[in-house]
């Protein structure tokens, strides 16, 4: 939060931009984050004398620039900086469509999850590009290995739990019960793996999807 | 500071503290006349932003009276609106708020004496915190 | 289902089954012989356990006897005859003349105000005032007035006509006539309710010679914020006295303007004026230092089980007295912090719902002072405070003990109409007095398709009350599915 | 663009209620100054006819579009001045109470300036409020004309029966292997002595025998979905599961007398109850020539904080059945406070004394000791302990809730107060009654009750549940949540916070709420992340114009 | 002799551990494995033990080199990504490092840098399958070096996993490592020997030699920190009791050493000996223990 209002200090008018897709889902960055935030820097920058005008909005995918450029248009001269309450590729669109302007993000992206329950998410995949849970019963060992092992538990759960963390069930103990379920313990007696950590792409065609002419192929 | 009188906003449920307000007035117990109340069908019904809004608009102090622990009409409402203000005490204490100027309280429809004690009780912390350092322009 | 039921009543117990009846699309009639419906329960200050506003919680359902559609409220009627049997009644009933089109009046109160006469509210029991054209109270259904005909100067033949002549809504109606007609009804509900038993039988207690020894229904209206006091807690004394200063001012001004226009008008004075004046002043004086060491009240006692559990008078026990008083003690601290309550009991009956809780909470809670014994007699101590003898069954000790005000928890009696009824409509009362039923069908009465709720059966509290009713409605409900 | 808001602002003296403590005329002329107000006016009871038609006739005249009454509790009151803008031909939602007397005058009577800066406060955000009301309708849905009643006691049978004799179905659960309850147990009722056995199986015939009545034993309620009118209830019975669809719901669960054990040195020999006396009163298999009852075993105490209502009426009852079972035989009931209410059971209390037994009292800080054949007892009476003989002791346990009635209490999403008992909507006037409408409430499961008491409270829950039943339909107001598809992202945030799991999923990904089963609480609104769901009742813009309206602005400002 | 040819003698074999410390001060670690080097086959250096931070395992283990003492360089895959791990190992070789424990490491997130970028590129298993192709000659990638190591590669297992799923996750992973290449396995602190002797029979005919683990004990503090703190050691209560009762602590603790001792002298086929500053009490131990 102090990060933020820091990001904010110098400007007076501030459009807080929601993003109507994941964080939504994620409980941030949905319409009622961005009323609280927005709230949140009136009511500091009042009590420090510097009051400021906020706006509010939320777009439906901030990834999307279709999205997200009618909504900024119609905004255009309104505000001085977008403070932007999407994951770091809304921050990024916004940012690359209006060069001008100020884009700052107010979330910190965490990562890709899953609700457990509501209020509680659970990393479960890293987009590493080498997907293994065929042979691991269905859970990651990338994400909720605390090390990312690739060959079985380290030495240090106790009672079935990360020796980093309480909370945080040891992942090889569950994948070895889920392979157990499935009767396929033996994908445990592996040769050794190494993980193969792929470049990242930065970007990924896809032909067939694309617009325009088809590449001919001879 | 001694005549600063706190402007302090209540978010009262239909079903209890609103009835213990009542009680508390057709019993005649007397409180400061501080508080102002905002009834909701529920205190489920009460979000973070309500209450920042309420702090953002003047009030120096705010709390959410609910039905007692298990009671909730609504079964789980004054338990999510307890957690609620649990966060907007963290968010306040980020942007240098006392947390103290928000609480959840707990009462049955039957306790317009606690109703009246709570307002008492609420008054003389706002009092004693001073008025809301939004607020430094009214005082 | 053609046929309607008749409930007779307007009480609580009569209010709900009515309302059950008319919810389930039955027709009811509801004959109340006052002029607005709301019995003893809208007289409370309070309801225990829970401390309820009596009339608030009670209001919503007076108005909508009031406005549902399949009901037909007839207050300030009688039932003069019922002849038929199950499933085809004809019953004959009476509506008196309130002498006030209840059509026009829009209850705005202007006739009472310039009405001349003054005669004892029968609703705050005597301890205030109203006109001869009067609204039973305040929030009263159907909210309009009713001229007292026993009262108005001009049904005794005197000039008046004051309040046809400010009523704006033209709706007093001098000529009006009670109207009799016949209501065809297949079952009868009888919620008559209680009568409140006269303390003053009792010579040894003083009730109606000692101003501050009231009853715990009196002591509801003294705490009510809408009764005699404006719910200031004050001795009877005290507002004797209080009255006796106003009247006597009142009549030493005229007294003075009449001298004061003898002597413009003949330059005489009159010395039998002077005379009067002269003793007025003296009694004024005397009353006034009265008046100002009058104290607040500090000390009330509440007497329990008066006219009841007692072979004199009534053996039955009244069933609500000792957690009324509980009540009216804890409700007189919350007006008074510093007061100190002390309930002398014979048994505490607190045995419904959150009942013993209540008692608890009073003791540790408001400091009530609980007293196992029966009071001997209570009489008037020196300071105009009444004392009272009590053995404290616990020590085996007489006391005498001096209070402001002594509340006498009366008994439930039969109420007076009951007897009538019982032979008119041909159902059985119980040794008691009260409608004879038994615990298989508790809501029946010995008379086909008659059935009963509330403290005409017997005493009870408002809940059971409330129960019974509803119960009383799915009986009748299912006679006329039956015979109707 | 809407029509132009026309708000009438009514205040009201309450005759001195408020007018003596508030400047009534103050309050008028400050009222006037706010937006969009488009006329004031004072009554001196603004709920009495006067008032209300007073009401109509200015809304009708003046145009007026929103009403704001400033007078008492809008929990008694609302309904009222509600119906009286229908009347007036607006919804009856445009219609905004503020509660200036018990929440104001009442309460600050010594403080009047400042109470009536606080008046002037709450009608501002009243009037604040009231711009942004919205109409809400009503809707209806149809009834399924049967009833579940849960217990098969003397309460819950005579319920079931009573709704069978009304026409419709009933589905009668009960969790033993046999239905009757407590009365199985019982030897003979006061104060007619019937027999309890002949009386319970009466019922249990007549239920048997009633086509409309599907009765069901070793029965417990599964799950419970829908709302009035229209519940769908799963239930098995032994190892058979059903389900099946019920207008309403009668809990008559009953309770069960406390076993004292470790109190009293109570053996279930010597020292028994009362319902095994009377297990042995019906047996004819007593013979004890000297019986000690102690009353307020277990109850009464901080523990088991009440009195359980029946108790001293079952000593009473049993100490005179043992004087007729065995000759000569002496009785002595220990007690704290004989509850004897009302007629008949005071003719009891006195028959027993005439006819001999012996009444003695203690008090809890001074309990009875219960020895080898012999008990010891302060007597007040004598002043000094006494001890007296005892062949048996029979200690008196009150009822107490049933050990399921928290589990069903959360099946059925209705609550149970601190001693489990469940309760009611509201203990004075809606005491059968849950506060999910559509499920009643009888019998011991209410609290403890005697068979008179436990029947007509049957009928009674019979007749509030006939009246669900008795119509083809039930109508509710719109006061619901409500998704907006277009700005739902699907998050099931909703469906997860729902206390009553009304929200649910469609096709396509978007939540959607079913009003008949909305109970109309608002918690989903609040936690919605995308604030997608609309609550017209309490609308989040609602709310913060009464935020917005806790100061006064600086200058007035129009809205429009 | 070096801890290869110990191993392969077919003697009881005693190792032990030392851990550097945070500076550069290495003359009294120096001083401690003097007193032992007699006494035991080799000397493990720990890498940055509990992901704290600390002088490096290769530095110090050259050292030991340099004062005759046969160093078992522990190297974790937390720190260092394949480039850096297949560097050092050249480096430690060239130092005279012959040993090498493979091991994946604590989180940063136990240690004093907690928000430490963890790496973890390689675990223990591919880590000993790359000191397999770099004594092979080759590195990850297939290129071929010129000149290469012969590390004898070891590794770790946990027998007092708590559970079933744990240590059944255990001993398949010590298979695996045995496929990578590990060749002897120095195991966790042990302090139960009936559940010692079930693990050993599991992984009867393993070709690997296997060294039973022993911490010393050094207080009733110590043993209940470790039970919460330290991942995969279990203090069992009645040694702890043991420990509390008795007048001299040094010396309850060095009785219970010595009994883990003799009772893993029929089960394995060595001990691995955890002093952590006790050093000087090792050869006591071994005296009274007989080796």
């Amino acid at each position: 939060m102090e990060e933020i209002l820091t990001m904010v200090e110098e400007f007076d008018r501030i459009l807080v931009l929601g993003c109507g897709g994941c964080t939504t889902v994620c409980c941030a960055g949905g319409a009622r984050e961005v009323e609280t935030l927005a709230t949140l820097i009136r009511m500091d920058r009042k009590q420090k004398g510097k009051p400021v005008e906020t706006l509010e909005a939320v777009t439906e995918l901030q990834c999307e620039p279709e999205s997200v450029k009618p909504i900024l248009e119609k905004l255009a001269n309104q505000y001085d900086v977008v403070l932007s309450m999407a994951c770091g590729a809304g921050v990024q669109t916004v940012a690359q469509l209006f060069p001008n302007h100020n884009a700052l993000p107010a979330l910190n992206t965490l990562f890709t999850g899953r609700a457990e329950e509501h209020g509680v998410w659970t990393e479960n995949c890293l987009a590493c590009g080498d997907c293994v849970l065929w042979r691991t019963g269905g859970i990651c060992p990338v994400t909720r290995c605390a090390k990312s092992l690739m060959n079985g538990a380290c030495g240090g759960a106790s009672e079935g739990k990360c020796e980093v963390s309480k909370d945080r069930p040891c992942a090889w103990q569950e994948i070895y019960h889920a392979l157990k379920r499935l009767d396929k313990l033996h994908y445990l007696k592996q040769e050794p793996q190494v993980k193969d950590w792929p470049v990242h792409p930065g970007k990924v065609v896809r032909e067939d999807l694309r617009e325009g002419e088809a590449t001919r192929v001879d | 500071m001694s005549s600063f009188e706190p402007l302090i906003a209540v978010f009262s449920c239909h079903y209890c503290s609103y009835a213990a307000a009542d009680l508390a007035g057709s019993s005649r117990i007397q409180y400061p006349p501080n508080i102002r109340i905002i009834k909701v069908p529920c205190t489920g019904r009460v979000s973070a932003n309500h209450i920042l809004k309420a702090l953002e608009r003047g009030a120096d102090g705010v709390y959410v009276a609910g039905c007692l622990e298990g009671t909730c009409h609504f079964i789980s409402g004054n338990y999510k609106a307890q957690k609620r203000v649990q966060y907007v005490k963290a968010l306040l204490s980020e942007i240098n708020i006392e947390p103290e100027r928000v609480e959840m309280h707990f009462m049955s429809a039957a306790q317009g004496s606690k109703f009246a004690a709570v307002a008492a009780e609420m008054t003389d912390v706002i009092k004693e915190l001073g008025p809301s350092p939004l607020n430094h322009s009214r005082y | 289902m053609g046929k309607g039921v008749l409930v007779i009543g307007g009480g609580i117990a009569g209010i709900q089954t009515c309302l059950d009846l008319a919810d389930q699309g039955i027709t009811v009639y509801l004959v109340e012989c006052l002029p607005c419906i709301g019995g003893k329960m809208a007289q409370l200050d309070k309801t225990f356990p829970t401390n309820d506003c009596s009339i608030c919680i009670m209001g919503p359902k007076l108005f909508e006897v009031e406005r549902h559609p399949k009901t037909h409220l007839l207050a300030y009627s009688e039932v003069e005859a019922v002849s038929g049997q199950a499933g085809d009644f004809t019953v004959k009933v009476r509506k008196k003349a309130r002498y006030v089109d209840e059509e026009k009046c829009t209850a705005c109160g202007l006739c009472a105000e310039k009405c001349p006469v003054t005669l004892p509210d029968e609703f705050n029991l005597g301890m205030s005032t109203r006109s001869a054209i009067y609204k039973h109270f305040p929030q009263g259904v159907p909210s309009v007035y009713t001229i007292d005909k026993s009262a108005c100067r001009v049904f005794q033949g005197k000039k008046c006509n004051i309040c046809a002549k400010v009523c704006e809504a033209k709706a007093v109606d001098y000529e009006q006539e009670d109207t009799v007609f016949d209501l065809n009804v297949g079952a009868i509900i009888v919620a008559a309710g209680f009568d409140v038993f006269e303390p003053s039988d009792i010579k040894a207690y003083g009730y109606g010679t000692i101003p501050d020894v009231i009853t715990s229904m009196e002591f509801e209206r003294l705490i009510n914020a809408s009764g005699p006091t404006g719910g200031h807690l004050e001795r009877p004394s005290s507002l004797n006295t209080k009255t006796e200063v106003k009247q006597l001012e009142r009549r030493i001004r005229k007294a003075k303007a009449r001298v004061k226009s003898l002597e413009k008008d003949g330059g005489r004075s009159s010395e039998e004026i002077q005379e009067t004046l002269e003793r007025m002043n003296e009694r004024l004086a005397i009353i006034r230092a009265r008046e100002a060491s009058l104290q607040e009240v500090k000390e009330i006692a509440f007497v329990q089980c008066v006219g009841s559990r007692d072979f004199r008078y009534n053996r039955h026990c009244c069933s609500f007295g000792c957690m009324h008083s509980v009540k009216e003690a804890i409700v007189a601290i919350e007006h008074s912090a510093e007061l100190q309550s002390t309930i002398f009991f014979t048994d505490m009956r607190a045995y419904g719902k959150g009942f013993h809780e209540y008692c608890m909470r009073g003791a540790s809670e408001y400091g009530i002072r609980f007293v196992r014994g029966r009071v001997a007699e209570i009489g008037q101590g020196d300071e105009d405070r009444p004392f009272l003898w009590c053995e404290d069954m616990e020590t085996q000790e007489v006391n005498k003990h001096p209070f402001d005000l002594v509340i006498l928890a009366t008994a439930c009696v039969p109420s007076k109409g009951i007897e009538k009824l019982a032979k008119m409509i041909g159902f059985e009362l119980d040794e008691s007095g009260f409608v004879r039923t038994d615990s298989n069908t508790p809501t029946s009465t010995s008379a086909n398709g008659v059935f009963v709720c509330g403290c005409a059966q017997g005493p009870m509290d408002i809940p059971s009350s409330v129960s019974m009713a509803s119960a009383a409605a799915l009986m009748a409900g299912r006679t006329l599915k039956a015979l109707g | 663009m809407e029509t132009e808001l026309r708000i009438g602002v009514f205040v009201c003296h309450c005759g001195i209620n408020i007018a003596g403590v508030l400047n009534i005329e103050d309050l008028c002329r400050y009222a006037d100054t706010l937006p969009n107000v488009a006329m004031v006016q004072a009554n001196v009871f603004t709920c009495a006819q006067k008032g209300t038609s007073e009401i109509e006739k200015v809304v009708k005249e003046q145009g007026l579009n929103r009403v704001v009454v400033a007078a008492c509790t809008p929990r008694t009151h609302e309904p009222i001045f509600r119906a009286c803008c229908q009347e007036a031909g607006i919804n009856p939602y445009f219609f905004e109470m503020v509660n200036i007397r018990e929440h104001c005058s009442w309460v600050h009577r010594h403080n009047k300036v400042y109470a009536q800066a606080k008046a002037r406060d709450l009608i501002r955000m009243a009037v604040a409020r009231a711009s942004f009301l919205e109409p809400i309708g009503t809707f209806s849905s149809r009834v399924e004309p049967k009833a579940m009643v849960i217990g098969a006691g003397v309460a819950g049978m005579t319920c079931a029966l009573a709704i069978a004799d009304q026409g419709f179905e009933v589905i009668l659960l009960e969790k033993e292997v046999r239905m009757g309850g407590l009365l199985r147990h019982l030897h003979k009722i006061a104060p007619c002595d019937v027999t309890a056995s002949k009386l319970i199986g009466e019922k249990v015939a007549a239920a048997e025998k009633d086509d409309r009545v599907k009765c069901f034993t070793s029965a417990r309620v599964e799950e419970v979905t829908g709302c009035i009118g229209n519940y769908v209830v799963k239930f098995s019975s032994g190892q058979e599961s059903y389900t099946d669809k019920v207008g309403v719901i009668v809990v008559a669960t009953g309770g069960v007398p406390l076993e004292p054990v470790d109190l009293f040195n109570y053996d279930g020999k010597r020292v028994i109850t009362q319902s095994q006396l009377e297990a042995r009163l019906k047996k004819g298999d007593i013979e004890a020539k000297s019986v000690v009852m102690i009353q307020c075993v277990g109850a009464r105490i901080p523990e088991r904080n009440y009195c359980s209502r029946i108790c001293c009426m079952v000593a009473i009852k049993n100490s005179l059945h043992m004087k007729k079972a065995v000759k000569d035989a002496k009785v002595f009931v220990l007690f704290r406070d004989i509850q004897a209410y009302g007629v008949e059971n005071e003719a009891l209390f006195l028959k027993a004394r005439e006819e001999g037994v012996r009444f003695i009292r203690y008090r809890l800080d001074n309990p009875p000791v219960v020895e080898d054949g012999r008990v010891r007892i302060y007597h007040p009476g004598m002043g000094k302990e006494v001890s007296l003989p005892a062949d048996l002791v029979v200690l008196s346990t009150p009822i107490v809730a049933s050990s399921d009635s928290e589990d069903l209490s959360k099946v059925l999403k209705v609550p149970v107060d601190e001693n489990k008992f469940f309760l009611e909507a509201h203990p004075k006037l809606s005491p059968l009654d849950f506060a999910t409408s559509g499920i009643y409430l009888c019998g011991n499961a209410r609290f403890p009750a005697t068979v008179r008491e436990a029947t007509y409270q049957a009928l009674g829950a019979a007749s509030r549940a006939s009246i669900i039943l008795s119509h083809d339909t039930i109508e509710r107001v719109g006061t619901v949540a409500a998704v907006e598809a277009e700005l739902c992202s699907g998050c099931f945030v909703c469906v997860k916070v729902c206390p009553y799991k009304v929200p649910r999923m469609n096709e396509n990904g978007k939540a959607e709420i079913e009003p008949m089963q909305c109970q109309g609480c608002g918690i989903c609104v609040a936690e919605c992340p995308a604030e997608a769901i609309r609550f017209r009742y309490a609308s989040d813009e609602q709310i913060t114009a009464a935020c917005n309206a806790l100061h006064a602005p600086q200058e007035i400002r129009s809205e429009n | 002799m070096s801890l290869k040819a110990a191993l392969e003698s077919g003697k009881f074999v005693v190792t032990a551990e030392v851990a550097p410390g945070k500076g550069t001060d290495v003359e009294h670690l120096l001083e401690d494995a003097a007193v032992i080097k007699e006494r035991v086959d080799a000397v493990n250096v720990t890498d940055l033990q509990s992901s704290v931070m600390r002088l490096g395992s290769m530095a110090f283990s050259h050292f030991l080199t340099d004062v005759g003492i046969d160093p078992v360089y522990q190297v974790t895959c937390r720190d260092r990504n394949c480039l850096a791990l297949q560097s050092d190992l050249l480096s430690a070789w060239a130092l005279g490092i012959k040993n090498v424990l493979a091991l994946t490491g604590d989180h940063p997130t136990m240690g004093d840098h907690p928000k430490a970028r963890p790496v973890f590129e390689l675990d223990s298993v591919s880590l000993l399958d790359v000191i397999g192709k770099l004594n092979s000659g080759v590195d990850m990638a297939g290129n071929e070096l010129k000149g290469k190591p012969d590390f004898l590669p070891g590794a770790v297992v946990n027998p007092g996993a708590d559970n079933e799923a744990a240590l059944d996750l255990q001993i398949m992973k010590m298979e695996t490592k045995i496929k990578a290449g590990a060749k002897f396995f120095q195991t966790q602190g042990v302090y139960d020997l009936d559940a010692f002797e079930k693990f050993m029979k599991r992984v009867e005919g393993f070709d690997a030699k296997i060294l039973g683990g022993i911490i010393l004990l050094k207080s009733v503090g110590m043993a209940r920190f470790m039970n919460k703190n330290v991942a995969g050691v279990f203090v069992p209560e009645p040694l702890i009791q043991e420990i509390k009762a008795a007048e001299n602590k040094a010396e309850a603790s060095i009785n219970i050493a010595v009994r883990l001792v003799e009772g893993m002298k029929d089960l394995c086929h060595g001990v691995h000996i955890m002093a952590l500053g006790w050093e000087s009490k090792i050869p006591q131990i071994l005296d009274t223990a007989g080796l």
